[in-house]
């Protein structure tokens, strides 16, 4: 049961890491953080610096505070201690900070969460008008660039209903990029696909990485984590318990309870 | 002022019964006839030369006096009977009584009643909202009597109830009976009992306080009466008010003093307000008297001269 | 283990063919096996079809001969009675008579008559592209010309007024789209208060231009609105003003400052929590009160007033359904694109919302047209209105309750159950939608 | 997990231009507006009212509600004559008004629940027919069918006079129920010397049922045996109490309506206008019921009624013990909220001059008194109280029931 | 994509497989079973022989027709032609011999459907008590054991609501489990799971075929199949392509449709 199982990479995309490189500029930056939900305690004391082109794959077992750690770096959550500065802006109460910084952070969801209502291309283009204020036809080519790139332009006029689930998670993608952002969280993208769709959705993610973007994953699937992040932080009951680069943390983890998660997560 | 809003507007809004047969109601063209109708119908022609410058509101029992007193209608003229708490506390104004009616109870033939006092114990039939509840109650308390009232929302559903035999009696003012046993199926089957339990003088009735325009209904109600007594009816008005020997006909009818400068108006208002319909004789034959359906002695309206109650004040 | 093996191995089994698919074997088919299955699949089952058939029976036999032997050509009822001669048969004529009032009431004037009906044919039209989801998009600017057309039709006078109201939700419209970019609190309120200067403005010119060009059709007021197209009239408008402000009660109700939402939740429990009849009573009798003395809002504008309130309580309650439908995910979407609040509601939440709540919608709408009846309460002459009193008070026709009433509820009947099919319908597609 | 003892949220403290642009004071500020602007509506309103008043030389009071109400009401579950007060006529339109709700309750619940269930029946007629039913009333207005109904009581059923004279037009059914169009008049019990006990009988085998039916589930729980319920609980029912009132001598007698003078007098009157009024919003109501049972039932999953058979369970035990006790939380609010309903509409009552609440403060206090305000006032004060009470109990019945979620 | 990835059961609890032996009695028997769904034929020809003791896993693409060959052994759905017949009782419309044969065979639905509005304990009892009439206490005490077998007795007087997906899957196969089944039916019992609880489940099931129960398992869990199953079946359009023993039918499936299958269902 101690031995713990390696996650095994090789079915995923090959990668070129030579883009990959870490600047010593701070991303985000987060100090002392907590955050309660009515009584409970749910995030204790997090310390952590991003930097920028960094890709850092948080996991650690369910209720652990994996979401709402990301979701508290784009204000979806508030904190109520601490700070928590992105891109150079600290995160308050203020409206303009948030809306700052929202613009900075793009979010996936595991449940997609496109607008059902709007073709891909509207959801694509909705927030760069209304938001940036682009102009309309300017908002379309981007949007259309970033569809090409996650590999779906020709259904730019379906609804997502249309869509499968990894198209659908790969268009939500491509929503957020078409904001520009200079941060990306992803909350466990993946989970919710069917197993033959992880792997297209992993590999837009893959390419993202390889331009450089700076990225926050919570995710399970390990085989990624060893490939693409340079830090992989194990959160257990609100606090990050260990964080290590990816070799380090999967051959030797330190922490009992990470080699316990490790052992059940790559387990069947 | 209403005068004054009236005459802006050029519309009378006149507020009268949702349907009663001879006082007021919408023949098949949709427009409204009737004896109150006739009232509205004169102080629009004298206030504002057209007889058919009306807007009719029809009102039920419970919307009538909110309609007036919210300024609604400018005027109420369905068979409301005039009573000390409407004029005094409901701070209204009746300008005058233009039916002299009272409470009476209609019976089927078949019942062999003869007599009020012999309805002990009898279902009632009777239209919701008005003072013939107040009085059937108090009668029937006063004779130590027992009766079932059946309580209905229109003239119309009541008759219904009393045809097929739902209630025994139908209580409502008598004009109302006599002009409802008009439409039965064989009016003989039906009597008309002689006791009248409560005196119901009705009238037309305006806002209190606004006395200018109190005036102008009530003279105008009046010209009406007094045409009939001095014998100006529609037929003859044209001659007469080219002037005639008789000063109170010429101060009516505007050649003569200046009656209607006093009122706000010009002098041939009363010319105009008898021409709509006819002096008050005139309009009850129409609508209500003998020669129609509802077949309505004058009685107690005839006029003052001939034994009955209507007594126009002196035009002076 | 050995064991296992060995056994499994005999078992050993690969298909090298596929068979093809059979049609299925030939139960006892047609009209005798439907009849045993859904009829007499048992004795119970037998016993209760008897019964079933033996009430179709009585109601028929009761009524279809005194519905096929009605009379249409009489002037009255006794005449109808003479030509019957002691027959069961109705007494259609009223209905033949009548027919103009029991639509339009007893004093839209009678050379008016095609307006309203233009107006009716024209609603659906406006409707199509907001009830069916395939109707040609095109459509959509005359279903916002429509109120202001309806208006001129129904109520003629001077096409000006109606024109110069369209005009102010343009130049509202136009001030809010240059505003809305700088925040939405300042183009909503720029825009009421654009389109309030414009009216204010326009109401002095209206009259010069219906000088100029004086196109206009005969005037009618309200008051003389009556019939079927009196219940129409309140349906449609009552359930189309009070679209805007259920959903503004039901975004209240949602929100999390503790103050607006119980303004809300006290105004749609008040409101529901009372019978509609008592708001009418309310409307006729009390209204005028709290109005400023001596302004003159006429009782039909007072009942349009009070049914709006009543409606828009239940619409509240009904698009805050819709509004907890949508997953989280949709607010948090919206929000971490950098959408504000009104920004998410208008473009992301409320077109969803709303598109799930059209079958409630709906209902809500069937239930208030129905209750458009109680009108007839107050002494409006809506079709039950018309029938309790001009009608049933003439001499002619005074007793004839079944043709005119079986006459009022077809036509309810007609009209509520094919919305209702048209709800079911709709929620079926959205089912489909949603899968 | 989380500890109870951790500090408190910290607080940060206030400035002025948080006002606008901080999420925490925002709130505050808009809520500040809109009560302003409540405030300033409701002032409008009540400025508005006071110079109405005082034009019209009016007041509010509700003096009017103590002095005599001086008219008549047919109906009376407590002693009223027009002597009594305003207030006593309105509490007698009260009792008028529950009298029908709950009357109209009782049967809408009865014919929906039976028409929701049919109309799920594997009998295809039985269902079109329910289906037809379901379709009927609910797409016509309630106030046309109490008016329908009212009409057809009055115009099909003979009139008191009728039953008059040696050979009579009609007759007493049994000799003891009338129908006539001013009601239908039944036998009244008569209580003698004895009766209480022969009620007491009654009452104790109502218990006597509950309790034979636990100790039926305890034997089964305990033995595993199953003992029959139907017909063991009726005969518990019925067979002491028919005994107590025979070995009594027969103390409970009926007085049969009779016809004298222009009514049938003895007997209780049930009044045309009540049955009229009962019986449209019981048929209306119930439609509406019908399809809540119906998508009650339908709302249990089949997966439910599939896990019960895999587990050996027969029909009508997954009736009972699966599919019922899911089904009624379903339908239990929706078909509280139609009996709300039910109650407001009611108020349709002075249609057919049942005398109501509606009828007697609403309509003739009002109309007598000319106290609109006032009357109106009172009579929406007394709505919201009763629907806010029902709303209360499905709160709690909802609380009650609610499946325990995690 | 020929080459078939293996299924990895090394991370299942290590098995006993003393106890599980085949004998050759027959448990369940179809011959030339055919069912129709109206006009459309979904099993076509089936010829199955369960022998007491046996573990069988069936897989096969969407829609073949897996759900429904389970869901015809105990009469959730009717057959139209052939044979089948469970524990010597042969099935017939005959409402007696579908009593005997469903208080023989226990199943378990993906959705676990656990009766919402009982307690874990109630639904435990419920037919025990209704349908063996056994006495409530001895009900309560079988239910106890199996819910101590299934390691939740502590949850047993919670409501199914307030439980795991994975805690509530293995209340259900202790509800069948209370009724003594001879046979147990599985249909996809930990796909409507989170993968974290998924494990739990394949245990509690790995624990039932240790102590010898006949098992009927349509799974895609090919690393529970691989060590739990002593016979594998492939099912497409209808029809049983392929069976054999677990080694073989991985490491050496014949029908090109198995093979394409496997790769599938083993990839990323
Ligand atoms: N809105 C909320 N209100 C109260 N508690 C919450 C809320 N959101 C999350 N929690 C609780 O906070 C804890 C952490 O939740 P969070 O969603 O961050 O966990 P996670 O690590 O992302 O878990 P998972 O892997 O299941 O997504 C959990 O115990 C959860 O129940
Ligand atoms: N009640 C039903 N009526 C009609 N067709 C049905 C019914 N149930 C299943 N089918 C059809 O029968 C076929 C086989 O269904 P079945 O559920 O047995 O497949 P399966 O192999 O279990 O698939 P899955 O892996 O998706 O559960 C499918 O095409 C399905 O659409
Ligand atoms: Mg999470
Ligand atoms: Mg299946």
């Amino acid at each position: 049961m101690t031995e713990i199982p390696q996650p095994h990479p090789e079915n995923l995309t090959p990668i070129d890491r030579s883009h990959m490189q870490v600047s010593d500029e701070e991303a985000i930056e987060i100090v002392g953080m907590n955050k309660w939900f009515g009584q409970f305690h749910v995030l204790r004391d997090i310390d952590l610096t991003v930097y920028r082109g960094e890709r850092i794959v948080i996991c650690g077992p369910s209720g652990s505070g994996k979401s709402t750690l990301i979701r508290c770096i784009n204000a979806l959550e508030e904190h109520q201690k601490g700070k928590i500065v992105v891109d150079g802006t600290e995160l308050s109460s203020n409206l303009r900070n948030i809306d700052t910084i929202r613009s900075e952070v793009g979010m996936v969801f595991q449940h997609f969460n496109l607008f059902p209502h709007l073709t891909i291309l509207e959801n694509c283009t909705l927030a760069p008008i209304w938001v940036r204020k682009t102009p309309k036809k300017e908002a379309e080519e981007t949007a259309m660039h970033f569809l090409t790139k996650v590999k779906i332009p020709e259904q730019a006029h379906k609804y997502p209903g249309q869509l499968s689930g990894g198209q659908q998670q790969r268009v939500a993608i491509a929503r957020s990029l078409c904001m520009r952002p200079k941060i990306m969280l992803f909350d466990e993208p993946t989970s919710a696909l069917d197993p033959e769709m992880i792997k297209e959705v992993l590999d837009t993610m893959i390419e993202l990485a390889e331009e450089g973007m700076t990225m926050l994953v919570v995710t399970h699937e390990m085989g990624f984590a060893r490939q693409v992040a340079n830090r992989v932080i194990f959160m257990d009951q609100g606090q990050i318990v260990e964080q290590n680069e990816p070799e380090a943390f999967f051959g030797n983890p330190q922490n009992e309870r990470t080699k316990l998660f490790l052992s059940q997560i790559l387990g069947h | 002022a209403t005068l004054d809003d009236v005459k802006a507007r050029g519309v009378l809004n006149c507020g009268v019964n949702t349907g009663l047969v001879g006082f007021a109601a919408p023949n098949a063209e949709g427009e409204w006839e009737g004896f109150d109708v006739a009232v509205c119908r004169a102080v629009a022609a004298a206030v504002l030369g057209d007889p058919s410058a009306v807007e009719f509101v029809s009102l039920t029992g419970k919307t009538r006096f909110t309609a007036l007193a919210s300024g609604e209608i400018d005027m109420l003229s369905r068979n409301t009977t005039w009573t000390f708490t409407r004029d005094v506390d409901l701070k209204f104004e009746f300008t005058g009584i233009n039916y002299y009616d009272g409470q009476g109870f209609i019976v089927p033939r078949e019942l062999g009643v003869s007599s009020a006092t012999e309805l002990d114990g009898a279902s009632i039939c009777i239209q919701t909202g008005t003072t013939t509840e107040l009085n059937l109650a108090d009668y029937f308390r006063k004779n130590n009597m027992e009766y079932d009232p059946v309580p209905i929302e229109t003239n119309a559903e009541a008759l219904q109830l009393y045809n097929e035999g739902s209630c025994d009696a139908y209580t409502t003012d008598a004009s109302g009976l006599a002009a409802s046993r008009a439409t039965f199926e064989n009016p003989g089957d039906h009597v008309i009992l002689p006791e009248i339990i409560s005196k119901e003088p009705l009238g037309p009735l305006v806002r209190h306080g606004d006395n200018e325009w109190g005036d102008v209904v009530r003279w105008t109600l009046n010209a009406l009466i007094a045409a009939e007594e001095l014998g100006i009816t529609s037929a003859n008005i044209d001659e007469l008010s080219q002037g005639t020997n008789s000063p109170e006909i010429n101060r009516i009818l505007g050649t003569e003093g200046n009656l209607g400068e006093m009122l706000g108006l010009d002098p041939d208002w009363a010319v105009r307000a008898i021409k709509a319909g006819g002096n008050y004789g005139e309009i009850f034959a129409r609508h209500i008297g003998e020669s129609t359906p509802i077949g309505l002695a004058r009685g107690l309206n005839a006029q003052w001269t001939e034994g009955g109650l209507m007594y126009a004040p002196p035009f002076r | 283990m050995s064991d296992t093996h060995a056994q499994a191995a005999q078992l050993a089994f690969v298909r090298t063919e596929t068979i093809p698919p059979a049609p299925p074997p030939v139960a006892e088919a047609g009209i005798v096996k439907w009849l045993r299955e859904n009829l007499f699949s048992s004795v119970g089952n037998t016993l209760l079809t008897l019964v079933s058939l033996w009430a179709i029976w009585w109601v028929l036999s009761a009524t279809m001969p005194w519905i096929f032997n009605g009379v249409w050509n009489a002037d009255s009822l006794r005449e109808c009675r003479e030509i019957l001669d002691g027959a069961t048969g109705a007494c259609w004529a009223v209905i033949r008579e009548r027919w103009t009032q029991l639509l339009f009431g007893v004093t839209y004037p009678a050379d008016s008559y095609w307006r309203p009906t233009l107006a009716f044919v024209l609603l659906f039209v406006a409707l199509a592209p907001v009830l069916f989801p395939k109707a040609p998009r095109n459509l959509l600017p005359f279903t916002a010309i429509y109120p202001f057309l309806a208006y001129f039709l129904v109520w003629g006078g001077s096409v000006w007024v109606p024109v110069m109201a369209a005009a102010g939700f343009v130049v509202g419209y136009l001030v809010f789209q240059r505003l809305v970019a700088q925040s939405f609190a300042m183009g909503f309120f720029g825009a009421i208060a654009a389109a309030l200067v414009f009216w204010s403005l326009s109401g002095l010119v209206t009259p010069t231009l219906t000088a100029i060009a004086p196109v206009t059709l005969e005037a009618v007021p309200s008051r003389d609105m009556g019939g079927f197209m009196l219940n129409l009239i309140l349906g449609t408008v009552c359930v189309s003003l009070s679209l805007p402000i259920g959903i503004a009660l039901a975004l209240g109700r949602q929100s999390d400052m503790p103050i607006i939402k119980w303004i809300c939740v006290i105004f749609i429990e008040f409101i529901r929590g009372v019978p509609l009849i008592t708001l009418l009573f309310v409307a006729n009798v009390v209204l005028a009160y709290f109005l400023p003395p001596n302004s003159t809002f006429d009782l039909i504008l007072r009942v349009i007033i009070m049914i709006t309130m009543f409606a828009s309580a239940y619409i509240a309650e009904v698009v805050r359904g819709g509004l907890a439908a949508l997953p989280k995910g949709q607010y948090e979407a919206a929000a971490a694109l950098g959408l504000d609040y009104p920004q998410a509601m208008r473009l992301i939440i409320l077109p969803q919302a709303l598109k799930i709540s059209i079958p409630g919608i709906v209902n809500v709408a069937v239930g208030l047209f129905k209750d458009t009846t109680l009108v007839s309460v107050i002494a409006m002459f809506d079709l039950v209105g018309m029938i309790r009193g001009p009608i049933l008070a003439s001499t002619e026709w005074n007793g004839v309750y079944w043709e005119l009433f079986g006459f009022a509820a077809a036509l309810f009947f007609v009209v509520c159950y094919g919305i209702s099919q048209y709800s079911q319908w709709l929620e079926r597609q959205l089912q489909t939608e949603r899968r | 997990m989380a500890s109870v003892t951790d500090p408190e949220p910290p607080r940060e403290s206030f400035r002025l231009s948080m006002l606008l642009n901080d999420t925490r004071y925002r709130g505050y500020t808009f809520q500040f507006i809109a009560l302003l602007l409540l405030i300033l509506f409701m002032a409008y309103l009540g400025w508005n009212l006071v110079r109405n008043l005082v034009d019209q030389g009016q007041d509010i009071s509700f003096e009017f509600m103590g002095q005599p109400a001086s008219y008549d009401i047919n109906q009376r579950l407590i002693p009223y004559d027009s002597q009594d007060t305003h207030l006593r006529a309105a509490f007698v339109g009260v009792l008028n008004t529950l009298l029908v709700a709950f009357l109209g309750c009782v049967t809408a619940t009865v014919l929906g629940v039976l028409a929701g269930v049919l109309r799920l029946s594997k009998n295809w007629l039985v269902a079109k027919l329910m289906a037809f039913y379901v379709e009927i009333f609910r797409n016509v207005p309630v106030l046309i069918w109490i008016l329908i109904i009212f009409f057809v009581m009055t115009a099909a059923l003979p009139a008191p006079s009728a039953f008059r004279g040696d050979d009579p037009d009609s007759s007493m059914l049994f000799g003891a129920f009338a129908f006539t169009n001013r009601g239908v008049y039944v036998p009244r019990p008569i209580w003698e010397a004895g009766s209480a006990i022969v009620v007491a009988v009654f009452l104790a085998s109502l218990v006597a049922v509950f309790a034979y039916r636990r100790y039926a589930t305890k034997l089964l729980y305990d033995t595993g045996r199953l003992l029959p319920m139907g017909w063991p609980s009726l005969a518990i029912l019925i067979v002491p109490t028919l005994l107590a009132f025979f070995a009594l001598g027969q103390p409970i007698s009926l007085e049969y309506p009779e016809l004298r003078g222009f009514n049938f007098q003895d007997g209780i009157q049930v009044r045309g206008s009540l049955i009229a009024l009962w019986f449209a919003l019981a048929i209306y109501t119930g439609a509406f019921i019908a399809e809540n049972v119906r998508a009650g039932i339908m709302s249990v999953s089949h997966g439910q009624t599939e896990a019960a058979a895999a587990l050996g369970l027969r029909p009508r035990r997954i009736m009972s013990l699966v599919i019922l006790p899911q089904a009624l939380r379903v339908v239990i609010p929706p078909v509280i909220s139609q009996y709300l309903n039910l109650t407001k509409n009611s108020s349709l009552a002075i249609a057919v001059g049942y005398m109501d609440v509606t009828g007697t403060l609403g309509g003739i206090t009002l109309n007598q008194t000319g106290r609109a305000i006032e009357s109106v006032m009172l009579l929406m004060l007394f709505y919201l109280v009763i629907s806010l009470t029902i709303s209360a109990v499905m709160n709690l019945y909802n609380n009650a029931v609610k499946l325990k979620e995690r």
